[in-house]
């Protein structure tokens, strides 16, 4: 058991990675002797060489092509995108290739590969550094959305995500990159993708977050708490394919549901998931689904973003007003 | 103003339009008999590709992009390549395609509406065709990085034309397998036209080949329609990549003798003189021209090629006509390698429709 | 008063737009001397000459990304890209520089211009060329939407568009094209953006949909009507910034909506719409809300491109279980 | 093979790193007072930038980027301009920033994390720092296709880093403004690193310069730390442009003397060896040896700039830590000319929701 951060833990996934899979190649801006510009690459050029650690020419669409490619013929490359904010110019080889390339072939190719990337607001820092549109990804066939919340969980996903035989998008909130450390164990023990994690349990209203947001949403449940509300507390964790069923099944006992993500509220995964509940959960509700989101701005700069970013007390305050409804 | 760098591009062709040789042909070529196998592929491709417009014209068939005219690009790509190559080509590289042992059938049935057309049952690693214009360059690239990876003596050869120039993914193509060296050949294969755009209005680089300077890698010009000029070209490239001396972009002149696609009407952007004027540099002509020079080729052997050719081309359509569409739901059964749970409930909600009658009843 | 077809509409609009302002200028593959590969762009050049109507290279970021610069300029740029399959590589200088100008210069420099493309399958076309990802453009903060799905329609908000001060994504559903005709005014005369467009009043269901869905929808109410239900129909037609008003007033009637979209169901627009009524509409429901969609799958090639494509029995039998829900 | 085309790549110096004349200088620096403006504006970024830093690292400001090392290339942009040319920069372009009348104030007020510090009083149109790299360089084109289309003499100037001429954007600029000979110049800032990545890392090209010859355009390079071959490159490409002659590349050769940006530690990546030898090149102390040398400059000059300078960014400072942040709806009220419905209910929620205390309160 190491104590690590989440970044630290996604770090240790990696090298586990590599190490048990001589096809694992990391590429990227600065994952090599840089360690990644958040030291998530930290260490593994020296263990696995400039070969399996590739310190790209500086061109997403570039490093998402190449690495279908690379998938197409057995390799399972890792692509760090330094930003999600610079993801886009790889979106046409996403969506068009990498997505789709084991339908086109009638799985004669097929792209074994992991796109990661920093993303989310929260760390003062300049333009274009702190998207979050998980719910774009979640809209293109194809792949799947995995977003870890904790040390634990990145270490568990990520080993998932790389073994798993078709493209992840694998976004990880630096906000709590180091915000905390948990025990891991680097036992090479993946977590399931495709299911929610139920972080606590609770009878009065469901609480359903994921990334960076388990942090104020758990925050917002222990104010709960303290006025006698039992809240459950969801990390959805794999936003595509979504695991409505553990959601639905949450709302059916508690009967009132919050959705919190700090992405633009409109289009976001907070109204997949709300739209499910309204299709399969209606009769189980006591009281409207609210969402606490990111407004349908641009995250501003600094000195407003924490205003931008929902916040415990704007949570809790859904949680009561949804509780309140009779 | 002190000169730190200069460059040159150079233009090749063993064989001019008349079929004479310009200059000693290559080892390959010494033969003339040697150059049937070559003939006879352009023929193919020349005749198929007649049958495909014949069969979308007749509603029998989706769109089809021909390749009238430029059909020895292809064929001198595919005479090149070996069988452990890769292929990453577009959507008009019928000629290569067929050269590595993609059939009649899976090309008709692919146009014909249907995935199963792109599981070959021949060049398993090769790639499907790219649609999005340039985007497959890099795939190229990747998959030349895996083959020296593994330390393979193989390389990766991407088809693209001369729009595709434009995109900044060839560009970033040219440019990490240059910085990698990568076993990889890219051939831009110039037909003067990307739908109703010149070649002149996509750039003003007097040569496609040059665009390899930006990238550090060699570029050479060749004339397209002189299949031994291609091959050469892609052989030596090969060769180069194979052995670990990096890619090379091969601009291939050629010509677009039709349509774009089956969708297009040349004709409201292009006069049809321009077109006919380029029909005396007809690939299928000059290498004919030559093989008959040389004492290699007869009316006879044309009678008994074009029978056979033909005899192929009529299986594979009927092949192609008897195939029952897939079952509906195969739709969802590639989209990952295990079905996921909502994609399941989906799936299953598409075959209730379907027994209901609820399915696709557009118009 | 002219008889003409959607696209005929589209480019009655340009060249109205491009008559009555002399800094609209029309950039794209193709639409210059072929008129564009669906003929939207016939007739410009000849009329308004290869200055204002450009024929580009091959290369969708650099279309958007010239018509950034152009716009800032204060000219008004007129993108086509020539399938929605093909903007991808664009999405960079659309989400990153388009959408955000305005804001990031706090007013000082802004983008008034228009990218338009066909969208949508249904035309037996090859792949790639079948793209429905309007929920993709309505995530990201800072553009508008707009989908016509009429002659008449296509013309009033092809110019709204091209008159908004902000850039607007303009998506053609080209199945329809030439499906039908209209009697169309060229007159000048916008049509609202922002708001939907109810193009039959009922009191039993809502139908909500866009784009060519309007024609299944309209006959799948037809089919309704047959058995005496009485369904409204609401083309959304603006679907960023949404107006949740209009289709909330008519649920608040009837108490009961379907919506219809052809883009994959996962994180779709529908979606958005499905969590605005269970947040702000959910006593006024009396069934779930039922979503006919898309599947999340990769649009079949055209053998099997019908079976994907909502129904208007797919649309009809869904409007019959939330009408029989009680 | 024929040769079909042949380039060559130029490469331009008029003061080497010891401030001596290494040929005529141009016109404009015929007289060596004529320099002392230039001299100005690279002491001052240079003290500005130190400043920045300063702020950043006692935490009154954000995430900085230098130009240490490299700020001659911006100021022989900004010289070379005219108030009515358009710069399109990168995030590091403080100097050529400044020279265009961006005040300290702006900068300081951007890099502190308020969007009013882009809303230029002085160059209403110039771009804001680009931060998605490369992307920037076709805006130069849009702005520049605008010029040409209202038969306007002006150009825009596009500039990038090394790095980013790895990016697809950068070429496809360089590549419409070759096709549509655009009135644009780019500018290539190679100072030898992309964050942790070296310059030969990006490419196998000799030069970036020769990044034109893809786009059919001139490319050359300068001595980025000569501030007089800067300014001599970009009048005459800008001249060139304005007057309809179509876009060029500038590749200008400099140092990033320091980290990437205060988000960076290059001790990581870079041994210090190579930094110190760069030193004897640093473009203040060469600018400044030939004024003295030619008696233009004195150490009373110099005492009485430095002071001058640092009353000046003082001020400045002092004005940013006075400003208070915006309102927080202001996030609301740019994002289009007129706030639709829906916005406007989210920004109601959330000034109600300040109003409660529920607004940002993290760690
Ligand atoms: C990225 C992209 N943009 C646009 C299109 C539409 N399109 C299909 S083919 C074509 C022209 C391609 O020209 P070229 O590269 O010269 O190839 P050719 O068709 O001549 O073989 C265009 C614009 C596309 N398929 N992909
Ligand atoms: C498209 C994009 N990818 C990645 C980044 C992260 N990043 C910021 S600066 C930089 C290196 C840029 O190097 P160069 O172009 O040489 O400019 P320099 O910083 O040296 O001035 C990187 C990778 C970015 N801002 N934009
Ligand atoms: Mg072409
Ligand atoms: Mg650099």
């Amino acid at each position: 058991m190491t104590e690590v951060t989440l970044v630290g833990a996604v770090a240790m996934a990696l090298a586990r990675a590599m190490d048990e899979d001589a096809d694992v190649v990391a590429l990227g801006e600065d994952v090599g002797v840089d360690g990644g510009v958040f030291r998530a690459t930290e260490g593994l050029i020296e263990r696995f060489g400039p070969e399996r650690v590739l310190d790209t020419p500086l061109a997403e669409a570039m490093i998402a092509g190449l690495a279908v490619g690379m998938a197409a013929q057995g390799l399972r490359p890792v692509c760090e995108f330094q930003f999600m904010g610079f993801v886009y110019p790889a979106i046409d080889q996403i969506v068009n290739h990498a997505s789709r390339l084991r339908n086109r072939t009638r799985g004669r190719l097929s792209c074994p590969m992991v796109l990661r990337m920093p993303y989310g607001g929260g760390i003062h820092a300049p333009e274009h550094h702190s998207e979050s549109t998980e719910a774009m990804f979640a809209h293109f066939p194809g792949l799947r959305v995995v977003i870890p919340s904790s040390p634990g969980r990145a270490y568990g996903l990520l080993l998932a995500a790389v073994r798993d035989p078709d493209p992840v998008v694998f976004l990880e909130p630096k906000r709590i990159y180091r915000a905390f450390k948990e025990e891991v164990d680097d036992a090479g023990e993946a977590l399931p993708l495709d299911v929610c994690f139920t972080l606590r349990e609770g009878r009065d209203i469901t609480l359903v977050t994921w990334g960076a947001m388990t942090k104020e949403t758990l925050a917002a449940a222990d104010a709960l708490a303290a006025g006698g509300v039992s809240a459950e507390v969801i990390d959805v964790a794999t936003i595509k394919p979504l695991d409505a069923d553990t959601i639905l099944a949450s709302v059916e006992k508690t009967g009132r549901c919050v959705i919190v993500h700090e992405a633009a509220v409109t289009a976001g995964m907070g109204a997949e998931i709300a739209a499910q509940i309204a299709e399969r959960g209606l009769l189980t509700l006591l009281a409207p689904v609210e969402r606490v989101a990111g407004y349908d701005t641009v995250m501003p700069l600094y000195r407003l973003e924490d205003h931008y970013m929902p916040s415990e007390a704007r949570i809790a305050a859904a949680a009561r007003r949804v509780l309140e409804f009779a | 103003m002190t000169t730190v760098a200069s460059f040159e591009i150079g233009y090749n062709q063993f064989l001019d339009p008349d079929g004479k040789a310009v200059q000693p042909l290559p080892e390959f070529a010494r033969n003339p008999q040697d150059l049937v196998p070559l003939y006879r592929g352009i023929v193919f491709t020349r005749r198929f590709d007649a049958k495909a417009i014949a069969l979308q014209r007749t509603g029998r068939m989706g769109t089809y992009p021909s390749s009238l005219g430029q059909e020895a690009v292809g064929v001198g790509i595919g005479a090149a390549m070996r069988p452990e190559d890769v292929l990453v080509p577009s959507y008009r590289e019928t000629a290569a395609m067929l050269w590595r042992g993609v059939t009649p059938e899976e090309i008709l049935l692919y146009w014909g509406g249907d995935e199963r057309g792109a599981d070959y049952a021949g060049p398993r690693e090769d790639f499907p065709i790219s649609v999005p214009v340039g985007s497959h360059a890099l795939h190229a690239a990747g998959v030349a990085y895996a083959f020296k990876f593994r330390k393979e003596k193989r390389a990766a050869v991407a088809v693209f034309g001369d729009g595709a120039t434009s995109t900044g993914d060839v560009y970033e193509a040219l440019n990490v397998a240059g910085a990698w060296r990568l076993p990889a050949v890219f051939v831009a294969i110039n037909n003067q036209w990307a739908i109703s755009v010149r070649r002149e209005a996509q750039t003003a680089s007097e040569t496609l080949a040059q665009k390899a300077i930006a990238a550090g890698i060699p570029g050479e010009q060749v004339d397209g329609n002189d299949v031994v000029a291609v091959r050469h070209a892609l052989d030596q490239a090969l060769e180069t990549a194979r052995e670990g001396g990096g890619p090379a972009l091969i601009e291939a002149i050629t010509y677009r003798m039709t349509d774009h696609t089956t969708a297009d009407d040349a004709s409201r952007y292009r006069p049809p003189e321009e077109v006919s004027a380029q029909w005396p540099n007809d690939p299928v002509t000059r290498l004919r021209g030559y093989l008959v020079d040389n004492d290699a080729w007869s009316k006879g052997h044309e009678e008994a090629l074009i029978a056979e050719i033909d005899a192929r081309i009529d299986a594979a359509v009927e092949t192609y006509e008897a195939t029952p569409p897939q079952p509906v739901e195969a739709m969802f059964d590639y989209m990952y390698a295990e079905l996921p749970a909502p994609l399941a409930r989906q799936r299953e909600a598409m075959r209730a429709d379907a027994a209901h009658g609820r399915g696709g009843d557009h118009d």
